[in-house]
Protein backbone atom coordinates (compact mmCIF):
# COMPACT_ATOMS: atom_id res chain seq x y z
CA UNK A 1 0.00 0.00 0.00
CA UNK A 2 0.90 3.33 -1.21
CA UNK A 3 0.04 6.54 0.47
CA UNK A 4 0.37 10.38 -0.71
CA UNK A 5 -0.12 13.49 1.22
CA UNK A 6 -1.87 16.71 -0.24
CA UNK A 7 -1.76 20.35 2.39
CA UNK A 8 -4.17 22.54 1.80
CA UNK A 9 -5.00 25.15 4.37
CA UNK A 10 -5.41 23.52 7.58
CA UNK A 11 -6.37 20.23 6.02
CA UNK A 12 -4.28 17.12 5.35
CA UNK A 13 -5.41 14.62 2.39
CA UNK A 14 -3.92 11.24 2.45
CA UNK A 15 -4.28 8.83 -0.84
CA UNK A 16 -4.42 5.54 -0.41
CA UNK A 17 -3.08 3.17 -3.01
CA UNK A 18 -3.50 -0.49 -2.80
CA UNK A 19 -4.96 -3.13 -0.66
CA UNK A 20 -5.17 -1.91 3.10
CA UNK A 21 -5.02 -4.71 5.40
CA UNK A 22 -3.70 -5.32 8.91
CA UNK A 23 -0.68 -5.55 7.55
CA UNK A 24 -0.68 -2.65 5.90
CA UNK A 25 -2.36 -0.91 8.16
CA UNK A 26 0.55 -1.18 10.45
CA UNK A 27 2.61 1.50 8.42
CA UNK A 28 -0.16 3.65 7.07
CA UNK A 29 -1.50 5.13 10.43
CA UNK A 30 1.87 5.42 11.47
CA UNK A 31 2.07 7.55 8.40
CA UNK A 32 -0.77 9.35 8.38
CA UNK A 33 -0.11 10.46 12.29
CA UNK A 34 3.46 11.82 11.75
CA UNK A 35 2.38 13.87 8.66
CA UNK A 36 -0.59 15.43 11.23
CA UNK A 37 1.74 16.25 13.04
CA UNK A 38 4.31 17.19 11.04
CA UNK A 39 2.31 19.93 9.25
CA UNK A 40 0.16 20.63 12.20
CA UNK A 41 -3.06 19.92 10.24
CA UNK A 42 -6.37 20.05 11.96
CA UNK A 43 -8.34 17.96 9.68
CA UNK A 44 -8.15 14.98 7.68
CA UNK A 45 -9.70 13.36 4.61
CA UNK A 46 -8.57 10.02 3.46
CA UNK A 47 -9.23 9.12 -0.39
CA UNK A 48 -9.87 5.44 -0.92
CA UNK A 49 -10.52 6.12 -4.36
CA UNK A 50 -7.31 4.14 -5.13
CA UNK A 51 -7.65 1.26 -2.34
CA UNK A 52 -8.44 -2.16 -4.61
CA UNK A 53 -9.31 -3.73 -1.11
CA UNK A 54 -10.26 -3.33 2.88
CA UNK A 55 -11.09 -5.58 5.39
CA UNK A 56 -11.84 -4.67 9.13
CA UNK A 57 -8.43 -2.83 9.86
CA UNK A 58 -9.78 -0.59 7.88
CA UNK A 59 -12.13 0.53 10.11
CA UNK A 60 -9.75 0.33 13.24
CA UNK A 61 -7.52 2.09 11.32
CA UNK A 62 -10.33 5.00 10.70
CA UNK A 63 -11.66 5.00 14.12
CA UNK A 64 -8.19 5.20 15.39
CA UNK A 65 -7.65 8.60 13.29
CA UNK A 66 -11.04 9.71 13.70
CA UNK A 67 -10.19 9.49 17.92
CA UNK A 68 -6.41 11.91 17.21
CA UNK A 69 -8.56 14.49 14.91
CA UNK A 70 -11.18 14.89 17.42
CA UNK A 71 -8.50 15.56 20.77
CA UNK A 72 -7.23 18.62 18.16
CA UNK A 73 -11.09 19.65 17.53
CA UNK A 74 -10.35 18.92 13.77
CA UNK A 75 -12.62 17.12 11.36
CA UNK A 76 -12.62 14.34 9.19
CA UNK A 77 -14.03 13.03 5.99
CA UNK A 78 -14.42 9.94 3.70
CA UNK A 79 -14.30 9.75 -0.44
CA UNK A 80 -14.06 7.48 -2.97
CA UNK A 81 -15.13 4.79 -0.93
CA UNK A 82 -16.32 1.82 -3.33
CA UNK A 83 -19.50 -0.41 -2.83
CA UNK A 84 -17.49 -3.09 -0.73
CA UNK A 85 -15.78 -0.69 1.57
CA UNK A 86 -18.79 0.99 2.35
CA UNK A 87 -20.45 -2.46 3.40
CA UNK A 88 -17.76 -3.12 5.94
CA UNK A 89 -17.35 0.83 7.12
CA UNK A 90 -21.65 0.51 7.33
CA UNK A 91 -21.76 -2.10 9.38
CA UNK A 92 -19.16 -0.71 11.73
CA UNK A 93 -21.59 2.67 11.67
CA UNK A 94 -18.86 4.56 10.55
CA UNK A 95 -21.10 6.57 8.42
CA UNK A 96 -22.85 7.63 11.29
CA UNK A 97 -19.96 9.81 12.74
CA UNK A 98 -17.94 10.56 9.81
CA UNK A 99 -19.41 11.90 6.33
CA UNK A 100 -18.52 10.60 3.30
CA UNK A 101 -18.23 12.28 -0.83
CA UNK A 102 -17.78 10.40 -3.95
CA UNK A 103 -15.19 12.97 -4.77
CA UNK A 104 -12.26 14.43 -2.92
CA UNK A 105 -12.63 18.11 -4.16
CA UNK A 106 -16.56 17.88 -2.53
CA UNK A 107 -14.87 16.49 0.83
CA UNK A 108 -12.66 19.46 0.60
CA UNK A 109 -15.54 21.90 -0.32
CA UNK A 110 -17.36 20.65 2.80
CA UNK A 111 -14.27 20.56 5.68
CA UNK A 112 -13.74 24.35 4.38
CA UNK A 113 -17.21 25.11 4.40
CA UNK A 114 -16.96 24.20 8.26
CA UNK A 115 -13.92 25.63 9.20
CA UNK A 116 -15.18 29.18 7.83
CA UNK A 117 -18.88 28.02 9.69
CA UNK A 118 -16.56 27.88 12.74
CA UNK A 119 -15.08 31.09 12.27
CA UNK A 120 -18.06 33.14 12.41
CA UNK B 1 -14.98 -30.19 -12.93
CA UNK B 2 -14.71 -32.46 -10.64
CA UNK B 3 -14.38 -31.80 -6.59
CA UNK B 4 -11.18 -30.38 -5.49
CA UNK B 5 -9.11 -29.28 -2.45
CA UNK B 6 -6.03 -27.83 -1.79
CA UNK B 7 -4.47 -27.32 1.64
CA UNK B 8 -1.56 -24.14 1.95
CA UNK B 9 0.23 -23.84 4.59
CA UNK B 10 2.62 -20.96 5.62
CA UNK B 11 3.95 -18.99 9.00
CA UNK B 12 2.01 -16.81 10.62
CA UNK B 13 2.88 -13.18 9.19
CA UNK B 14 1.30 -10.21 8.55
CA UNK B 15 2.79 -10.11 4.92
CA UNK B 16 0.85 -13.39 4.22
CA UNK B 17 -2.39 -12.35 4.76
CA UNK B 18 -2.15 -10.64 1.51
CA UNK B 19 -1.10 -14.04 -0.17
CA UNK B 20 -3.77 -15.92 1.52
CA UNK B 21 -6.61 -14.48 -0.05
CA UNK B 22 -4.34 -13.88 -3.10
CA UNK B 23 -4.98 -18.19 -3.13
CA UNK B 24 -8.31 -18.09 -1.62
CA UNK B 25 -9.07 -16.18 -5.45
CA UNK B 26 -6.75 -18.55 -7.15
CA UNK B 27 -8.81 -21.70 -6.50
CA UNK B 28 -12.56 -19.99 -7.54
CA UNK B 29 -11.35 -19.00 -10.30
CA UNK B 30 -12.39 -22.02 -12.22
CA UNK B 31 -15.99 -21.48 -11.66
CA UNK B 32 -15.95 -17.96 -13.12
CA UNK B 33 -17.40 -15.96 -9.58
CA UNK B 34 -18.49 -12.39 -10.04
CA UNK B 35 -16.21 -9.64 -8.52
CA UNK B 36 -18.55 -9.34 -5.57
CA UNK B 37 -17.94 -13.15 -4.94
CA UNK B 38 -14.53 -12.94 -5.58
CA UNK B 39 -14.32 -9.78 -2.88
CA UNK B 40 -16.61 -11.59 -0.54
CA UNK B 41 -14.13 -14.61 0.06
CA UNK B 42 -11.04 -12.25 0.06
CA UNK B 43 -12.03 -10.76 2.42
CA UNK B 44 -13.65 -13.25 4.78
CA UNK B 45 -10.19 -15.19 4.26
CA UNK B 46 -8.39 -12.18 5.15
CA UNK B 47 -10.34 -11.44 8.09
CA UNK B 48 -9.78 -14.99 9.15
CA UNK B 49 -6.22 -14.95 8.64
CA UNK B 50 -5.51 -11.90 10.28
CA UNK B 51 -7.04 -13.01 13.12
CA UNK B 52 -4.43 -15.67 13.59
CA UNK B 53 -1.60 -13.93 12.87
CA UNK B 54 -2.64 -11.06 15.44
CA UNK B 55 -4.51 -13.22 18.08
CA UNK B 56 -3.69 -16.45 18.18
CA UNK B 57 -0.16 -16.01 17.60
CA UNK B 58 0.16 -12.63 19.23
CA UNK B 59 1.51 -10.99 16.22
CA UNK B 60 4.62 -12.68 17.15
CA UNK B 61 5.46 -13.89 13.58
CA UNK B 62 6.14 -17.36 14.69
CA UNK B 63 3.69 -19.99 14.15
CA UNK B 64 1.80 -21.87 11.46
CA UNK B 65 -1.50 -21.37 9.92
CA UNK B 66 -3.22 -23.68 7.44
CA UNK B 67 -5.92 -23.52 5.19
CA UNK B 68 -8.00 -26.27 3.39
CA UNK B 69 -9.70 -25.18 0.56
CA UNK B 70 -12.56 -27.31 -0.90
CA UNK B 71 -14.97 -26.38 -4.03
CA UNK B 72 -17.80 -29.46 -5.44
CA UNK B 73 -19.30 -29.16 -8.90
CA UNK B 74 -22.06 -27.20 -7.90
CA UNK B 75 -20.16 -24.37 -6.73
CA UNK B 76 -19.87 -24.71 -2.83
CA UNK B 77 -16.89 -23.55 -1.31
CA UNK B 78 -15.55 -24.85 1.68
CA UNK B 79 -12.30 -23.03 3.56
CA UNK B 80 -10.99 -23.95 6.48
CA UNK B 81 -8.72 -21.39 8.28
CA UNK B 82 -7.24 -23.58 11.45
CA UNK B 83 -4.30 -21.93 13.53
CA UNK B 84 -2.64 -23.64 16.62
CA UNK B 85 -2.26 -20.58 18.99
CA UNK B 86 -4.10 -19.20 22.48
CA UNK B 87 -7.37 -20.44 21.27
CA UNK B 88 -10.57 -18.32 22.50
CA UNK B 89 -12.44 -18.37 25.49
CA UNK B 90 -16.15 -17.56 24.96
CA UNK B 91 -16.65 -18.19 21.49
CA UNK B 92 -19.88 -16.52 21.64
CA UNK B 93 -18.71 -12.98 22.86
CA UNK B 94 -15.58 -13.70 20.26
CA UNK B 95 -18.60 -13.38 17.43
CA UNK B 96 -20.54 -10.41 18.56
CA UNK B 97 -20.13 -7.15 16.82
CA UNK B 98 -17.52 -4.87 17.93
CA UNK B 99 -16.25 -7.44 20.70
CA UNK B 100 -12.48 -7.09 20.78
CA UNK B 101 -9.33 -7.84 22.73
CA UNK B 102 -7.05 -5.86 21.09
CA UNK B 103 -8.69 -2.38 21.14
CA UNK B 104 -5.18 -0.44 21.89
CA UNK B 105 -4.06 -1.98 18.55
CA UNK B 106 -6.93 -0.54 17.00
CA UNK B 107 -8.90 -3.79 15.94
CA UNK B 108 -12.52 -2.98 15.47
CA UNK B 109 -13.85 -6.40 16.66
CA UNK B 110 -16.15 -6.53 13.37
CA UNK B 111 -13.51 -9.18 12.06
CA UNK B 112 -16.13 -12.27 12.75
CA UNK B 113 -18.98 -10.30 11.51
CA UNK B 114 -17.51 -9.49 8.69
CA UNK B 115 -16.72 -13.30 7.74
CA UNK B 116 -21.21 -14.09 8.70
CA UNK B 117 -22.24 -11.09 6.72
CA UNK B 118 -19.83 -12.18 3.58
CA UNK B 119 -20.50 -15.94 3.85
CA UNK B 120 -23.32 -18.34 3.66
CA UNK B 121 -22.06 -20.07 6.93
CA UNK B 122 -19.52 -19.68 9.52
CA UNK B 123 -18.22 -21.77 12.14
CA UNK B 124 -16.10 -20.98 14.49
CA UNK B 125 -14.45 -24.22 16.80
CA UNK B 126 -11.77 -23.24 19.28
CA UNK B 127 -9.68 -24.80 22.30
CA UNK B 128 -7.98 -22.74 24.63
CA UNK B 129 -4.42 -23.38 24.10
CA UNK B 130 -4.59 -25.64 21.33
CA UNK B 131 -6.10 -23.17 18.94
CA UNK B 132 -9.00 -21.92 16.48
CA UNK B 133 -10.55 -23.43 13.10
CA UNK B 134 -13.00 -20.98 11.69
CA UNK B 135 -14.47 -22.55 8.66
CA UNK B 136 -16.31 -20.20 5.76
CA UNK B 137 -18.59 -21.32 3.30
CA UNK B 138 -19.78 -19.60 0.24
CA UNK B 139 -21.99 -21.07 -2.70
CA UNK B 140 -21.19 -19.50 -5.72
CA UNK B 141 -23.91 -18.72 -8.06
CA UNK B 142 -22.91 -21.26 -11.01
CA UNK B 143 -26.46 -20.74 -12.95
CA UNK B 144 -24.53 -19.77 -15.75
CA UNK B 145 -23.03 -22.63 -16.29
CA UNK B 146 -18.91 -23.82 -16.23
CA UNK C 1 10.77 -9.32 4.86
CA UNK C 2 11.82 -11.91 6.69
CA UNK C 3 12.35 -15.24 5.25
CA UNK C 4 8.88 -16.70 3.86
CA UNK C 5 7.88 -20.77 3.48
CA UNK C 6 4.80 -22.01 2.16
CA UNK C 7 3.66 -25.36 1.41
CA UNK C 8 0.39 -26.08 -0.82
CA UNK C 9 -1.12 -29.49 -1.64
CA UNK C 10 -3.51 -29.89 -4.29
CA UNK C 11 -4.85 -33.05 -6.32
CA UNK C 12 -3.14 -33.90 -9.49
CA UNK C 13 -5.70 -32.73 -12.08
CA UNK C 14 -5.28 -30.63 -15.10
CA UNK C 15 -7.33 -27.68 -13.51
CA UNK C 16 -4.56 -26.71 -10.57
CA UNK C 17 -1.86 -26.47 -13.24
CA UNK C 18 -3.71 -22.59 -13.60
CA UNK C 19 -4.54 -22.29 -9.60
CA UNK C 20 -0.51 -23.82 -9.17
CA UNK C 21 0.82 -21.06 -11.31
CA UNK C 22 -1.45 -18.08 -9.82
CA UNK C 23 -0.39 -18.92 -6.36
CA UNK C 24 3.14 -19.11 -7.21
CA UNK C 25 2.61 -15.61 -8.63
CA UNK C 26 1.50 -14.34 -5.22
CA UNK C 27 3.94 -15.40 -3.30
CA UNK C 28 6.12 -13.52 -5.19
CA UNK C 29 4.08 -10.59 -4.79
CA UNK C 30 5.52 -9.00 -2.39
CA UNK C 31 8.90 -8.84 -3.76
CA UNK C 32 7.48 -6.88 -6.67
CA UNK C 33 8.73 -8.31 -9.26
CA UNK C 34 9.02 -7.01 -12.75
CA UNK C 35 6.11 -8.63 -15.69
CA UNK C 36 9.19 -10.45 -16.87
CA UNK C 37 9.95 -12.42 -13.40
CA UNK C 38 6.76 -13.17 -12.54
CA UNK C 39 5.72 -14.71 -16.33
CA UNK C 40 8.80 -16.78 -15.92
CA UNK C 41 7.99 -18.72 -12.59
CA UNK C 42 4.53 -18.68 -13.87
CA UNK C 43 5.88 -21.11 -16.52
CA UNK C 44 8.46 -22.60 -15.37
CA UNK C 45 6.06 -23.74 -12.37
CA UNK C 46 3.41 -24.55 -15.20
CA UNK C 47 5.19 -26.51 -16.97
CA UNK C 48 6.68 -28.53 -13.43
CA UNK C 49 2.80 -29.24 -12.52
CA UNK C 50 1.95 -29.96 -15.85
CA UNK C 51 4.71 -32.76 -15.96
CA UNK C 52 3.33 -34.19 -12.46
CA UNK C 53 0.11 -34.42 -13.56
CA UNK C 54 0.77 -35.64 -16.87
CA UNK C 55 3.66 -38.19 -16.90
CA UNK C 56 3.91 -38.96 -13.06
CA UNK C 57 -0.04 -39.87 -12.47
CA UNK C 58 -0.84 -40.81 -16.04
CA UNK C 59 -3.26 -38.18 -16.52
CA UNK C 60 -5.57 -40.14 -14.62
CA UNK C 61 -6.73 -37.25 -12.29
CA UNK C 62 -5.75 -39.12 -8.95
CA UNK C 63 -2.59 -38.84 -6.78
CA UNK C 64 -0.89 -35.33 -4.77
CA UNK C 65 1.24 -32.53 -5.79
CA UNK C 66 3.24 -30.70 -3.44
CA UNK C 67 4.67 -27.11 -4.07
CA UNK C 68 7.02 -25.68 -1.93
CA UNK C 69 8.12 -22.04 -1.73
CA UNK C 70 10.27 -20.02 -0.05
CA UNK C 71 12.12 -16.91 -0.47
CA UNK C 72 15.18 -15.39 1.56
CA UNK C 73 14.95 -11.63 2.14
CA UNK C 74 17.27 -11.10 -0.79
CA UNK C 75 14.55 -12.21 -3.50
CA UNK C 76 15.72 -15.47 -3.82
CA UNK C 77 13.22 -17.51 -4.41
CA UNK C 78 13.15 -21.25 -4.12
CA UNK C 79 9.82 -23.58 -5.47
CA UNK C 80 9.80 -27.16 -5.35
CA UNK C 81 7.23 -29.11 -7.23
CA UNK C 82 7.16 -32.88 -5.82
CA UNK C 83 5.15 -36.04 -6.79
CA UNK C 84 4.19 -38.91 -6.04
CA UNK C 85 4.50 -40.93 -9.42
CA UNK C 86 5.89 -43.10 -11.43
CA UNK C 87 9.32 -41.36 -11.29
CA UNK C 88 12.01 -40.99 -14.44
CA UNK C 89 14.34 -43.85 -15.75
CA UNK C 90 17.10 -41.56 -17.31
CA UNK C 91 17.03 -37.87 -15.89
CA UNK C 92 19.59 -36.57 -18.35
CA UNK C 93 17.73 -38.10 -21.53
CA UNK C 94 14.14 -36.67 -19.87
CA UNK C 95 16.10 -33.24 -19.38
CA UNK C 96 17.54 -33.02 -23.06
CA UNK C 97 15.08 -30.90 -25.51
CA UNK C 98 12.26 -32.40 -27.49
CA UNK C 99 12.91 -35.67 -25.69
CA UNK C 100 9.29 -37.14 -24.36
CA UNK C 101 7.45 -39.69 -23.54
CA UNK C 102 4.22 -38.39 -24.84
CA UNK C 103 4.79 -37.43 -28.03
CA UNK C 104 1.25 -38.99 -29.29
CA UNK C 105 -0.55 -36.64 -26.62
CA UNK C 106 1.40 -33.79 -28.54
CA UNK C 107 4.01 -33.05 -25.94
CA UNK C 108 7.45 -31.41 -26.94
CA UNK C 109 9.44 -32.47 -24.85
CA UNK C 110 10.24 -28.89 -23.87
CA UNK C 111 9.46 -28.64 -20.59
CA UNK C 112 12.82 -29.40 -18.63
CA UNK C 113 14.59 -27.08 -21.59
CA UNK C 114 11.90 -23.82 -20.66
CA UNK C 115 11.91 -24.39 -16.75
CA UNK C 116 16.19 -24.16 -17.20
CA UNK C 117 16.17 -21.25 -19.49
CA UNK C 118 13.53 -19.25 -16.81
CA UNK C 119 15.22 -20.26 -13.76
CA UNK C 120 18.39 -19.72 -12.80
CA UNK C 121 18.99 -22.90 -11.13
CA UNK C 122 16.57 -26.63 -11.83
CA UNK C 123 17.43 -29.60 -10.16
CA UNK C 124 15.56 -32.48 -11.22
CA UNK C 125 15.99 -35.65 -8.38
CA UNK C 126 13.69 -38.79 -8.97
CA UNK C 127 13.08 -42.63 -8.29
CA UNK C 128 11.43 -44.91 -10.24
CA UNK C 129 8.17 -45.49 -8.00
CA UNK C 130 8.85 -43.38 -5.97
CA UNK C 131 8.24 -39.91 -7.48
CA UNK C 132 10.15 -36.91 -8.74
CA UNK C 133 11.07 -33.36 -7.06
CA UNK C 134 11.61 -30.48 -9.70
CA UNK C 135 13.78 -27.77 -7.52
CA UNK C 136 13.74 -24.48 -9.64
CA UNK C 137 15.92 -21.48 -7.92
CA UNK C 138 15.33 -17.83 -9.49
CA UNK C 139 16.86 -14.82 -8.15
CA UNK C 140 14.75 -11.58 -8.39
CA UNK C 141 16.44 -8.48 -8.86
CA UNK C 142 15.30 -5.99 -6.02
CA UNK C 143 17.69 -3.58 -6.26
CA UNK C 144 15.09 -1.36 -6.46
CA UNK C 145 14.35 -2.12 -3.32
CA UNK C 146 11.08 -3.54 -0.93
CA UNK D 1 -9.44 -20.40 -22.27
CA UNK D 2 -11.89 -19.32 -25.19
CA UNK D 3 -11.77 -19.71 -28.47
CA UNK D 4 -13.58 -18.16 -31.62
CA UNK D 5 -13.66 -18.54 -35.62
CA UNK D 6 -13.68 -16.96 -38.95
CA UNK D 7 -14.02 -18.20 -42.34
CA UNK D 8 -12.26 -16.42 -45.23
CA UNK D 9 -12.19 -18.72 -48.24
CA UNK D 10 -10.49 -21.58 -47.29
CA UNK D 11 -8.54 -20.38 -44.95
CA UNK D 12 -9.84 -20.28 -40.99
CA UNK D 13 -8.80 -17.98 -38.03
CA UNK D 14 -8.60 -19.32 -34.55
CA UNK D 15 -8.98 -16.70 -32.68
CA UNK D 16 -7.46 -17.67 -28.91
CA UNK D 17 -8.36 -15.90 -25.58
CA UNK D 18 -6.80 -16.63 -21.89
CA UNK D 19 -4.52 -18.81 -20.98
CA UNK D 20 -3.17 -21.34 -22.57
CA UNK D 21 -1.94 -24.53 -20.95
CA UNK D 22 -1.77 -28.70 -20.89
CA UNK D 23 -5.20 -28.18 -19.77
CA UNK D 24 -6.94 -25.99 -21.98
CA UNK D 25 -4.95 -27.36 -25.07
CA UNK D 26 -6.67 -30.41 -24.78
CA UNK D 27 -9.90 -28.87 -25.73
CA UNK D 28 -8.56 -26.28 -28.15
CA UNK D 29 -6.90 -29.09 -30.15
CA UNK D 30 -10.26 -30.35 -30.46
CA UNK D 31 -11.87 -27.31 -30.99
CA UNK D 32 -9.37 -26.55 -33.58
CA UNK D 33 -9.42 -30.02 -35.59
CA UNK D 34 -13.55 -30.42 -35.75
CA UNK D 35 -14.00 -26.94 -36.98
CA UNK D 36 -10.97 -27.23 -39.67
CA UNK D 37 -13.33 -30.66 -40.87
CA UNK D 38 -16.97 -29.15 -40.58
CA UNK D 39 -15.92 -25.86 -42.74
CA UNK D 40 -13.32 -28.03 -44.94
CA UNK D 41 -10.52 -25.07 -44.88
CA UNK D 42 -7.15 -26.13 -46.06
CA UNK D 43 -5.30 -23.17 -44.37
CA UNK D 44 -5.07 -22.31 -40.49
CA UNK D 45 -4.53 -19.39 -38.84
CA UNK D 46 -4.10 -19.23 -35.17
CA UNK D 47 -4.40 -15.61 -33.51
CA UNK D 48 -2.42 -15.36 -30.09
CA UNK D 49 -2.96 -11.83 -29.54
CA UNK D 50 -5.38 -12.36 -26.39
CA UNK D 51 -3.30 -14.91 -24.91
CA UNK D 52 -1.98 -13.66 -21.99
CA UNK D 53 -0.32 -17.26 -20.79
CA UNK D 54 1.60 -19.80 -22.55
CA UNK D 55 3.88 -22.70 -21.69
CA UNK D 56 5.18 -26.06 -23.69
CA UNK D 57 1.91 -27.24 -24.07
CA UNK D 58 1.39 -24.69 -26.74
CA UNK D 59 4.24 -25.75 -28.63
CA UNK D 60 2.63 -29.32 -28.71
CA UNK D 61 -0.78 -27.80 -29.68
CA UNK D 62 0.83 -26.02 -32.85
CA UNK D 63 2.74 -28.94 -33.99
CA UNK D 64 0.27 -31.03 -34.08
CA UNK D 65 -2.07 -28.63 -36.13
CA UNK D 66 1.02 -28.17 -38.40
CA UNK D 67 0.98 -31.68 -39.18
CA UNK D 68 -2.99 -32.09 -39.86
CA UNK D 69 -2.20 -28.86 -42.06
CA UNK D 70 0.24 -30.32 -43.86
CA UNK D 71 -1.39 -33.39 -44.48
CA UNK D 72 -4.01 -31.49 -46.45
CA UNK D 73 -1.45 -29.30 -48.30
CA UNK D 74 -2.67 -26.37 -46.40
CA UNK D 75 -0.65 -23.33 -45.13
CA UNK D 76 -0.34 -22.02 -41.56
CA UNK D 77 0.41 -19.04 -39.84
CA UNK D 78 1.11 -17.34 -36.26
CA UNK D 79 0.24 -13.98 -35.32
CA UNK D 80 0.43 -11.76 -32.13
CA UNK D 81 2.82 -14.06 -30.11
CA UNK D 82 3.63 -11.97 -27.21
CA UNK D 83 7.45 -11.61 -26.62
CA UNK D 84 7.35 -14.20 -23.99
CA UNK D 85 5.43 -16.90 -26.26
CA UNK D 86 7.93 -16.05 -28.84
CA UNK D 87 10.83 -16.78 -26.38
CA UNK D 88 9.14 -20.53 -26.06
CA UNK D 89 7.95 -21.13 -29.58
CA UNK D 90 12.01 -20.16 -30.35
CA UNK D 91 13.26 -22.40 -27.83
CA UNK D 92 11.18 -25.14 -30.25
CA UNK D 93 12.49 -23.72 -33.69
CA UNK D 94 8.66 -23.40 -34.47
CA UNK D 95 9.41 -20.02 -36.76
CA UNK D 96 12.05 -22.06 -38.55
CA UNK D 97 8.33 -24.25 -40.10
CA UNK D 98 5.79 -21.61 -39.43
CA UNK D 99 6.08 -18.05 -40.32
CA UNK D 100 4.25 -15.02 -38.22
CA UNK D 101 3.73 -11.88 -38.65
CA UNK D 102 2.15 -9.10 -35.63
CA UNK D 103 -1.43 -8.84 -37.57
CA UNK D 104 -3.79 -11.16 -38.34
CA UNK D 105 -4.64 -8.89 -41.45
CA UNK D 106 -1.10 -9.29 -42.73
CA UNK D 107 -0.64 -13.05 -41.89
CA UNK D 108 -4.47 -13.61 -44.03
CA UNK D 109 -2.40 -11.46 -46.46
CA UNK D 110 0.41 -13.68 -47.05
CA UNK D 111 -1.87 -16.79 -47.10
CA UNK D 112 -3.96 -15.43 -49.33
CA UNK D 113 -0.98 -14.39 -51.96
CA UNK D 114 0.60 -18.37 -51.47
CA UNK D 115 -2.61 -19.38 -52.24
CA UNK D 116 -3.01 -17.33 -55.18
CA UNK D 117 0.71 -18.56 -56.31
CA UNK D 118 -0.15 -22.09 -55.91
CA UNK D 119 -3.16 -21.41 -58.27
CA UNK D 120 -0.43 -19.78 -61.30
N1 LIG E 1 -7.69 -17.12 15.75
C1 LIG E 1 -7.94 -16.57 16.96
N2 LIG E 1 -7.24 -16.95 18.05
C2 LIG E 1 -7.48 -16.39 19.25
N3 LIG E 1 -8.43 -15.44 19.47
C3 LIG E 1 -9.16 -15.03 18.43
C4 LIG E 1 -8.96 -15.56 17.13
N4 LIG E 1 -9.84 -14.96 16.29
C5 LIG E 1 -10.56 -14.11 17.04
N5 LIG E 1 -10.17 -14.13 18.34
C6 LIG E 1 -10.75 -13.35 19.45
O1 LIG E 1 -12.02 -12.87 19.04
C7 LIG E 1 -12.08 -11.45 19.12
C8 LIG E 1 -13.00 -10.89 18.06
O2 LIG E 1 -12.47 -11.13 16.76
P1 LIG E 1 -12.92 -10.24 15.54
O3 LIG E 1 -14.41 -10.17 15.49
O4 LIG E 1 -12.26 -10.77 14.31
O5 LIG E 1 -12.39 -8.78 15.84
P2 LIG E 1 -10.92 -8.17 15.97
O6 LIG E 1 -9.96 -9.02 15.20
O7 LIG E 1 -11.05 -6.81 15.39
O8 LIG E 1 -10.58 -8.14 17.44
C9 LIG E 1 -10.64 -11.01 19.02
O9 LIG E 1 -10.42 -9.74 19.57
C10 LIG E 1 -9.92 -12.12 19.79
O10 LIG E 1 -9.99 -11.92 21.17
N1 LIG F 1 7.06 -35.61 -12.87
C1 LIG F 1 7.41 -36.54 -13.78
N2 LIG F 1 7.16 -37.86 -13.55
C2 LIG F 1 7.52 -38.80 -14.47
N3 LIG F 1 8.11 -38.51 -15.63
C3 LIG F 1 8.40 -37.24 -15.94
C4 LIG F 1 8.06 -36.18 -15.02
N4 LIG F 1 8.45 -35.03 -15.59
C5 LIG F 1 9.02 -35.32 -16.76
N5 LIG F 1 8.99 -36.64 -16.99
C6 LIG F 1 9.55 -37.34 -18.17
O1 LIG F 1 10.46 -36.48 -18.83
C7 LIG F 1 10.07 -36.28 -20.18
C8 LIG F 1 10.45 -34.89 -20.64
O2 LIG F 1 9.72 -33.90 -19.92
P1 LIG F 1 9.53 -32.45 -20.54
O3 LIG F 1 10.86 -31.91 -20.98
O4 LIG F 1 8.80 -31.63 -19.55
O5 LIG F 1 8.66 -32.66 -21.86
P2 LIG F 1 7.14 -33.14 -22.07
O6 LIG F 1 6.36 -32.88 -20.83
O7 LIG F 1 6.67 -32.30 -23.19
O8 LIG F 1 7.21 -34.58 -22.42
C9 LIG F 1 8.58 -36.57 -20.19
O9 LIG F 1 8.12 -36.94 -21.48
C10 LIG F 1 8.48 -37.71 -19.19
O10 LIG F 1 8.84 -38.95 -19.75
Amino acid sequence: MQIEFEMSDDIITAILTGELDHHSALSIREDIDHAMQVYRAKNLILDFSSVSFADSSGIGMIMGRYKKVKEKDGCMMLCGCSVYMKRIFEMAGIFTIIEETEERGEAMRQLKERGEENER
Amino acid sequence: MKDNVVTVEFIAIAENERFARMVAAAFVVPFDPTVEEITEIKTAVSEAVSNSVIHAYNSSGEGTIKLEMRSTEKGTITIIVEDYGIGIDDIEAARAPMFTTSALEERSGMGFTIMESFTDKLIVESEKEKGTRVTLVKMLDISCGL
